[in-house]
This record gives C-alpha cells, structure tokens and sequence, in this order.
C-alpha cells in the first residue's frame, strides 16, 4: 500500500453516464490482484472514492479504471482530463481468490457498476485455464458497457430491467440458464448480492461488497458488515470487499 | 535548528503531532505506509469495558469541507487492547496515549484502571464527549458537574496522567475546562465532532443510519481555534489541539491559539501520509514565522 | 404545476427563498441585480434602537466551506430604518421581516414596538443570537430563562407575529427552542452563526479586529440540519431554516429537516443571483423527488 | 452591475508572482470607470475576489486585470488556462472622478498591487489632455510591472524599498520631486496612503483603499471606513473605493 500519483492518459465515456479511465502507473499494476480497489483522493473533498480496478496491463504499467458519475465526486473525475495527476492510494482489500485449486468453471455475475471488477478478474481466470461465464445486468441498454469483452472471455449473458437490451429481468433469472459451474463470483448492488446468495446457497460464492467508507484502509471502522457469527463484524475496505458468499450477512 | 520537541504531562514528544483517536484505528493500518516512530504519539482508538459492535451502517457522510461520523464506539474491549494492540504500537518509538470511553462512571473507571497497569501506556484520554452513544457519554460532555465527577473517579483510578476531552457542543466551554481541571485534570484535549447531520433526499431520511452524526475536518477548524484560545486564558494545564488540521500553518494556528501538541484526524483518510508530511513541514513553517521552537510559539496569540 | 407557497404566521410568501438578516442589507444593493418581487421575503439587517457604528475592522475572514463575521450590529437604528429604508423594500411585492437587536431588554421592546407601528413589516426576528455584541446579546441566547423572558416582553411590545433566531452555541438547542415557544413566539429562525476564530499568521493575532467572529457558510450545514430535525420534533411552531444553503437540494434537505421556509446568507456574497436562482430550480428538485408542494416537504424526514 | 462569465483569452507572469489576465467581455468594458473593481467568484471559496480593472479595451471588448499571489484564491486564479470561463459580478464601487474640470497636470501614486487601477485612470485621463506624471513604488525590482506603459503616458519615477530598481525608498520620498501637481491620484496600501495623504494634505487628492470584504456590493457592512465625520463610517466596496483623501480617517 502506496500513496501515489499516477497520470490520466485516457478517459471517455463507454456508456452513459459511465467512465472509462486509464492511468499510467508502475506499483499498482505490479502488486495488484483483481477485485482489490483504489482510494482516489479529489481536490476539494475530505473522503477519498473507492474505486475498483478493472484492468491491469503490467506490461505497459496501465491501470484501467470504470465508474458511474453518482454524485460530486464522479462528476468531478469524469471531468479530468488527460495528463492530470491523480492522487490515489492503494491496492486496498483483499481481492478475490484466485487459485482455489479445484475450480474449473467459474460464473461471474456483475450488477451495473459492479461489473467492473470482474473484468480483471475474468482475465486472470481465463489465464489460468479455468472457463469463465458471465452474466451482467444493467439498467437499461443505454447502461451497458465491456460486452464484447467479456464475451472474448466466453460465454456472456446481459440483462436488462427494462429488457431494452439482452434479456428482461434480473441477474438471478438469468443464473438458471447456465448449468454446471463450481463457483461464482459477484459484485453489484447489496439487494441484488442478497438475492444471488440465497438463491444460491449451495454454491460456492465469492461477493464483493460495498458501503460508505471513512479511510478506505481499516483504520476507521466505517465500513462494517456483520459476519455470520453472531455479534462479529467485518471491515469490508480491510477484509473485504470480496467476502465468501455464506461469511457475511447481508 | 528548529526544536520540534514538546513536554506534556507523562509525554516526552519528539514533535507535536499525533493522530486523533479514532481516525487511526491502533495504528497497523497506517504502518503500512510509514514508520510510526516518526510520530510524537499516537491516540488510540477508544476502548470500553467490553467489546462492542458499534452503530448500523451507513456510519460515514462527507459534508463541506468536513464529514459525520457515527462509529459508536466499536472496539474489541480494553483487554483485548492490551493484549493484542498495545505490544504491537509498543515496537516503536512512539508515546501512546489511551482513549478511554464508557457509558457509567464504573466503565470509565474500570478501563482506567486496567491501562493503569499497563507499562508502554502513557497517558490517557478520558472521552466525555463521544456524541454518538446513546447512554451517558453526551452528558459527561456537556455538563460540568458530571465531567468533574468523571474526571475525578478516573484520577483516582489512574496514576497516569489524564487528559480529558472536551465537547464543542456545549454554550460555555471554558466552564467544561475549569470543571475538570479542579477536579485534577493533567491536560485537556479539543475538540470532539460537533453534532449533525445529512438527509439522504432520495429516501428523505438521514443518510447516517444512528441519525446524528459527528462532524469533524476543515469545516470546524474555526471552532476549534476559538474554544482553544478561550480555554488556554483560563486553565493552567496544557491543551492538545484538534479539529480541521490539514496543513503545516494549521498546526502552527493551534500551537499560536494555545495547544501545545496537535492531533490530526479527518485529514488521515484523505492523505494516508498526512501526518509525516506535517512533521517534515512543520519546521519551515515555524522558521517562516519567525520561531526556532514549538515551545515559543504556543500560546503566543494569546499572550502577545 | 409545483406549488411553491407556504403560508407561515403573518407572512404569506409565494416561495420558501428569503435572503438571511445582514447578508442583504436592505435590499437596495441586490435590487440592482434583479426584481426584489421575487423572492418570499426579505429579512432585513438588525435593528437597533440607535445608530450603531459596528466593530473595528477586518471584520470578515474566508474559512474552509465558510466564513467569519463580526460587522457588530452596524445599523443606522431603526428610526431610520423605518423612514428610509422599508419604503424602498415596500415598493416591492414581497413580505417584509425585521429583525431587531439590543443590549437590554428595553432596547428589544422599544425597537419591536417602533416596528409595530410599521404598517409594511409583516413579522419581526428576534435576534437573541448575535454572537458579536459584547453588551449581553450572547447571554440572551444561550440562556433559555432569559431567552423566555426577552420574548414575552417583545410579545407584549408587539402585534406582528414574532420569530425568534436561535443560537447553535448551545448545550441544548431544544430547550432553547421550547422556552421560547413556551414565551409565545410564533416561529422559530435558525441558524444563526457559530463562534469562531482564525488566526493571521504574520501578527499572531486574531484575524477579525473583534477577535471571534460568527461562522456561517456550507461548513455549518450539518450543524443546521441537525438542529432543525430536532427542534422539529419538540415544537408546534414553524421554522425558517438557514445555514449553508447554496444549492436547491440544500433547500430541499432543509424543509425534510422541518423547515417550512428558508433563508440564504452567506452564498448572496460569491453569488448575486443566487435567490433567483434557487427559487428557479427548486420545482425541478421537488419533482425530483417526488413532491408537487413544498408544504408536502416540510418535515418528511422527522414524519416519515 | 450584472454577473457574468468572461473568457479568459491570455494570462501571463510579467513579474515575481504578479498575473495579468486579458478577458473577453462585453458588459464591463462598455460601462466601467477607472477604479472600479470586479468581483470573482472562484469555485470551492465562500467569499469572492475584489480585483480591480487595470485596463479595458472597448473596442475589442477586452478587460486587463493584475494581481499578486497573496493566498489561495489568487494562487487558484494564477493556474487558470485560456478558455476558462471566470465568473463575475461587477463593476462595483465608484472609480476615479474624471471631469473635474480645472485639472491640468495630474500625479499618479502606486504602491505595489495599488498600482493596476492607476494605469486605466491615467489613460483616460490623458486621453482627455490632461498631463499625467507617474510614481510607481515596488518591493523589489522584480516586482517593478508597467514601467515602460506607464512612460508612454508620462514621465514616471520607479521607487523600491531597496533600491534594487529605479530610485531607493518610498513613493513618499520621491512626491517632492515632482512638481507642480493640480491633484494625486493613489492606490497602495494604507500605510503609504497614511503617509502620503499626511504628507500632501494641502493638496486635492483621491486615494483609493483596500479592505477585507463579504459581499463587495455594500450589503454586509464588512468593509467600513471611518470618515472624518466622527461616528460615521462608509462602505469601501460601494462608497468607494475612492474617498477624496480629507473624507477618510485612515
Ligand atoms: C470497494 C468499493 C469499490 C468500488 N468500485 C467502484 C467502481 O469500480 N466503479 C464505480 O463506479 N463505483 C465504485 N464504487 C462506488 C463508488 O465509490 C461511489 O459511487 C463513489 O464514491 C461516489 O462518489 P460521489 O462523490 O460521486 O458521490 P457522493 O454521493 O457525492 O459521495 C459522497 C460520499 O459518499 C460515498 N459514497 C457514495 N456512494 C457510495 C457507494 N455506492 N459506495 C461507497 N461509497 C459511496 C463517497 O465515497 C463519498 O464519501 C466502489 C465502492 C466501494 C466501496
Ligand atoms: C477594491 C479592491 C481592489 C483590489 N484590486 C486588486 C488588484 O487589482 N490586484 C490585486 O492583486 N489585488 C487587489 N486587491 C486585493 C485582492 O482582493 C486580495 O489580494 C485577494 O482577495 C487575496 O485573495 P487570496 O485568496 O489570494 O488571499 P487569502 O488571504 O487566501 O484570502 C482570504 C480572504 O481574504 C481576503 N483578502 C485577503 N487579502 C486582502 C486584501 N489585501 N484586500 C482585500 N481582501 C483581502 C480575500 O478576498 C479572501 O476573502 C483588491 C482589493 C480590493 C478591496
Ligand atoms: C471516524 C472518526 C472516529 C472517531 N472516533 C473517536 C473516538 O473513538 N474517540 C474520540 O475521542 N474521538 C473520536 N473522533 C474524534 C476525533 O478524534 C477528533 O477529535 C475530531 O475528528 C476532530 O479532528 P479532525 O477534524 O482532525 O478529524 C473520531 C473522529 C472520526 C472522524
Ligand atoms: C456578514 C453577515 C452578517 C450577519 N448579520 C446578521 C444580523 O444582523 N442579524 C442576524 O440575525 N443574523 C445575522 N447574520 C447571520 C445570518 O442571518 C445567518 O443566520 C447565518 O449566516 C447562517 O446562514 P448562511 O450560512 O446562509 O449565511 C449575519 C451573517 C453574515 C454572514
Ligand atoms: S473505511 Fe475505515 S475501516 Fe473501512
Ligand atoms: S463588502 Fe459587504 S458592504 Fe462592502
């Protein structure tokens, strides 16, 4: 864990009202694992915004960054332009596991801007050999964004409420439609996170998670979920994000 | 040569900041980034009789220039703080200074008294003025008779040194300072958050899920320069100062205002580097303004 | 079609927007940036019973988020004031709202009574809050009894419905608030500023001239919210609601926190056209979220 | 007095931490006088930026403005691009008089960052036939700006308090040198316009002052002055900024 500057070098819009960024970095990319996120720290705001790392090219030291403009701070990022230095530091969390051994066939199920984590994820995987399925769930058409590149992971299923794109409905009618994998692994809304895990129980699950965050590092306890444990909580910015599916109670 | 060197009751301090209770955790986080030795203490997070979970989630909301937190106390208990945080801070060369919290005056005691026993513990923080528990700490904050009381117990407790920290939600602070520096007091820390809150509009409910939140950074700095040069005209014991401090010329306001140490807290989540930035800063500033030492410039708005 | 009129004791105003006291003088410098007739209401700057010349100057200092005042009840007492400066604001199609000042209790009935008489103001604001009078304004508004007392007096002094402003430098803003309601005041305003200081690096010395100043600006928000959702709860009068107010949703958090109207300050000073601009975009923001009234917002967040 | 967005079009050091700005307006440059002043409005700050117009191109629509890095808001100011839309209200306050008639030879008198407003006074009034002198006083030499504009109206004396340009001391030093004068026209800080108003009270002068301020347009009473008549007090922004030198008690 670093504090570091690193330059915009690209930015536009792939989506609407989402952001695609990529920044020039040589610590992140090196040391990063996928669902790790980023703090960014914008001039003028006393919280940094947590933002998940997309993608990584180690070899060019690029770091890819997606978000969705929620308010003051997004709006603020969206309107950086290239060759800004952006204050951040991190890889902060845990990251998802990457080498669980017995996993053949994983699912990776992405919900709006809970989708990018995955990204990097699925690619990790795939270079291991594992075979990677994902379904990801939008709002509505004009929301979608990195179908083609999921698709160049594999088998790819979107979903859209309003069923302007891809299919009508939720990430969890969808979840039937793919037999026969050995995990899955989730990010997006809490509701959506809630209704996947108990739909899916009996799977093996790995969901990252969300939540106001204070210092992003595990220092302010800000950033708890309770644990299946009675009276326990975890530091999603510490431990988490990315929790197994039956450890937290969302 | 600028003297960043500061002597407070039970602390030696090799400069005079610190992080500020809460905003640190028990400092493993942060030494990850740098080496802890390099600060004049650390405060740590406060401990209570038994461990507790804290308040609901969303716990944080960033407001101008400042943010409300409502953490509510979360922490593994004081024995598991002195087991398992403690001898951990205790590696480096750094003064520790326990918080202590609780929702009776036989908590507060009990804590007191366990960290009494302590050896790499120097000095205390009695916290009266945590506005997120429901159970007594806002009265302890805010009424005179009671901070006296409270102040007292821990004394007797406690043969370490004692600051107590004060509450800004109050109409009279110097009345809070008088009261718990007759009843013994070593030294006095300020300030706590001040009370808010944020409505969320889309569920038109607060956005923190206890309510009311404290508010901390930038935005009460000039609250916290007040109460601080107030105090210091009438009270003997030193005051360590806190609230809003992101630069180098902040901590030189403090120090003119009346503290003669400095806690940074909101500033830590922004800057994980804040603080070591600040001790690496500090001596310019000081040079700039005509001083050679911490020590001459404490107070010096107050005495002229 | 969103209805943005609020119907408040003896001020039926076609929006909630009204510029804070002393941030808007009298109305004649705005008036030159646009048509006075739009706003809800005017409140006027602090009445005295004499001319008042004012502290020494600096007299204001930018903060985070913020600023301090300390202009001191500069005024040229409220004979002029009636004479010369409410037949200007009479000219146009907005209520009219005086604020009145003093020392003593004498001085706050002779000013209410003069106003009285003044058939264009159409409420009074009692301002028991001003933190930058040294002669006893303070004291009248941290203390509920003699909070009570200065507003009984002003209500025999006066037929117009009379709003008390409260002070946030309290231990206990809802005492405040039900003393004053107890006292019969029709309404209640709130916030006025929290004291604060900052210093001038290169004298050492308090910036402001009058050394603390009040602290007002978005840095104060959650200080302002918190304390009109909670003064909601224990009141049946109304609220004006005031306090760092710079954006429509500002508007909106503060009629969910109880206010059934509210006033602008500070944002006038970066901002000429900020009235006329939030009373513009307020429709939007209440369809927004889902509200075709602004009586169907008020207090949606204390009521649910 | 309207608020408006001007354009920046040029922005330059031309000495230590001094800025000049050229804008694009077609408002301000159409109704100011000299010694009038504008208001910036710089984002994230809660008070604005009183700086007064140093120069106005009618026919081009275009208005010079100097300033000095003193703190934040004139630092943010300095890192603005060309392009940048500057919010603005103004002109606020009253300017220099010009018309008064049996004026033949005029002085100028500035003390640093006092001596933008000058430059635009001594056009116009040059423009109207009348001689203009100049004495400009400087820090240092390398704070000394519009040496060679302010010779193009008239003969001007550069002072500095160390003699590292022009003439060694203070403006005060070098009034005694010009002479015959029917009026002095100064901007400074307060303490050269103490001395100098002191020193010449014989003679007609406008002076023009500075003070901290909310509002600038005469709403908040931050920026009073003392005027010689006991009790009374004038608004800075609104009043002034220019006082005939016998009006105020500095
Ligand atoms: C571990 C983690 C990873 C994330 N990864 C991504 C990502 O890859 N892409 C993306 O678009 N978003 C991501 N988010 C959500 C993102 O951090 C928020 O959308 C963003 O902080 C909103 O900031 P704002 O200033 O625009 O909104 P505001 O509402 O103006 O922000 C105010 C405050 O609330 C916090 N906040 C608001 N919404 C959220 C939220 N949903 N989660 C956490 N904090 C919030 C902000 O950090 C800030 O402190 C992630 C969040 C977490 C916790
Ligand atoms: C009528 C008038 C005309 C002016 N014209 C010019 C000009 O042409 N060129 C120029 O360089 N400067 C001018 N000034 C001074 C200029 O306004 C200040 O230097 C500037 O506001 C400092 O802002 P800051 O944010 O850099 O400093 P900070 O110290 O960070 O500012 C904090 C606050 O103090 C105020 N402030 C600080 N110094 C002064 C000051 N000397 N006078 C008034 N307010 C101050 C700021 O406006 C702000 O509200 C003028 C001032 C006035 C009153
Ligand atoms: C997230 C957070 C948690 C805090 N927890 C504590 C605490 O446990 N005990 C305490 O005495 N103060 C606590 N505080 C208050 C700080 O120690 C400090 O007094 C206050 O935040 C003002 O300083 P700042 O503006 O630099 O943050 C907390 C503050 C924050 C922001
Ligand atoms: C320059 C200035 C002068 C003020 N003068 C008065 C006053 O005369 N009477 C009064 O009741 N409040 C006065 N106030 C307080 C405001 O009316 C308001 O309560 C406070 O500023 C909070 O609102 P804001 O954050 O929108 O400014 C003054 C505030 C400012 C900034
Ligand atoms: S945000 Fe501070 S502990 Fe997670
Ligand atoms: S700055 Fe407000 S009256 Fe001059």
């Amino acid at each position: 864990m670093r504090k570091i500057k690193m330059r915009l070098l690209q930015i536009r819009e792939i989506a609407k009202d989402t952001i695609e960024m990529k920044l020039e970095d040589d610590y992140i990319t090196k040391v990063a694992n996928p669902g790790q996120f980023i703090s960014i720290a914008l001039p003028n705001h006393t919280l940094p915004r947590p933002i998940s790392i997309a993608d990584i090219d180690r070899e060019n030291g690029e770091i890819t960054l997606l978000f969705k403009i929620m308010g003051k701070g997004t709006d603020t990022l969206a309107g950086f332009i290239p060759g800004t230095e952006v204050d951040c530091f991190g890889p902060n969390g845990n990251g998802f596991p990457l080498d669980s051994g017995q996993v053949d066939k994983v699912l990776l199920i992405g919900g709006g801007i809970g989708v990018p984590p995955l990204y990097y994820l699925g690619k990790r995987l795939e270079e291991q050999g594992i075979e990677v399925k994902s379904i990801l769930g939008f709002q509505s058409g004009k929301y979608v964004f990195y179908e083609k590149k999921f698709e160049s992971l594999g088998e790819t299923i979107i979903v859209t409420d309003d069923g302007s794109y891809g299919m009508k409905g939720f990430v969890t009618d969808a979840v039937n439609i793919i037999p026969g994998f050995d995990a899955y692994y989730a990010c997006g809304p809490t509701g959506m996170l809630r209704a996947l895990t108990e739909q899916m129980k009996n799977k093996t699950g790995y969901i990252s998670l969300e939540e106001r965050m204070g210092c992003t590092v595990g220092a302010c306890a800000a950033c708890v979920i309770p644990t299946a444990t009675e009276g326990s909580y975890k530091k999603i910015c510490h431990d988490g994000p990315v929790f197994a599916a039956e450890e937290v109670m969302l | 040569m600028t003297h960043l060197q500061v002597e407070l009751p039970g602390l030696k301090l090799k400069n005079p900041l610190m992080p500020a209770s809460g905003c640190f955790g028990f400092g493993k986080e942060y030494s990850k980034f740098y080496d802890l030795s390099l600060l004049g203490a650390v405060i740590m997070k406060a401990a209570t009789g038994e461990e507790r979970p804290g308040n609901a989630t969303p716990r944080v909301a960033e407001t101008n220039s400042g943010m409300l937190n409502a953490i509510g106390l979360q922490n593994p208990g004081v024995d598991r703080i002195i087991n398992e945080e403690v001898p951990f801070l205790a590696n480096y060369d750094t003064a520790i200074i326990a918080n202590i919290a609780g929702s009776t005056v036989e908590e507060y005691e009990e804590v007191a008294a366990k960290f009494n026993l302590t050896r790499n513990v120097h000095a205390l923080e009695l916290n009266i003025s945590c506005p997120n528990v429901k159970e007594g700490g806002i009265q302890f904050g805010t009424d005179p008779e009671m901070a006296k009381h409270v102040t007292e117990k821990v004394k007797q407790a406690s043969d370490k040194p004692v600051y107590v920290k004060l509450s800004p939600n109050v109409s009279d602070i110097v009345a809070m300072a008088k009261a718990v520096e007759e009843a013994g007091a070593d030294g006095l820390t300020m300030i706590n958050t001040l009370t808010g809150m944020q409505l969320h509009l889309p569920s038109k409910r607060p956005l923190i899920a206890n309510k009311t939140g404290g508010l901390s950074g930038p935005a009460i700095k000039p609250i916290a320069v007040r109460m601080i040069y107030e105090v210091k005209q009438a009270v003997n014991i030193p005051i360590i100062g806190m609230g809003g401090i992101q630069t180098a010329e902040d901590v030189l306001e403090f120090l003119l205002a009346g503290a003669s140490a400095v806690a940074v807290g909101t500033a830590n989540f922004q800057n994980p580097l804040i603080l070591p930035e600040l001790i690496s800063e500090l001596p310019k500033v000081l040079q700039k303004y005509g001083f050679s030492s911490v020590e001459e410039a404490i107070g010096k708005a107050v005495t002229g």
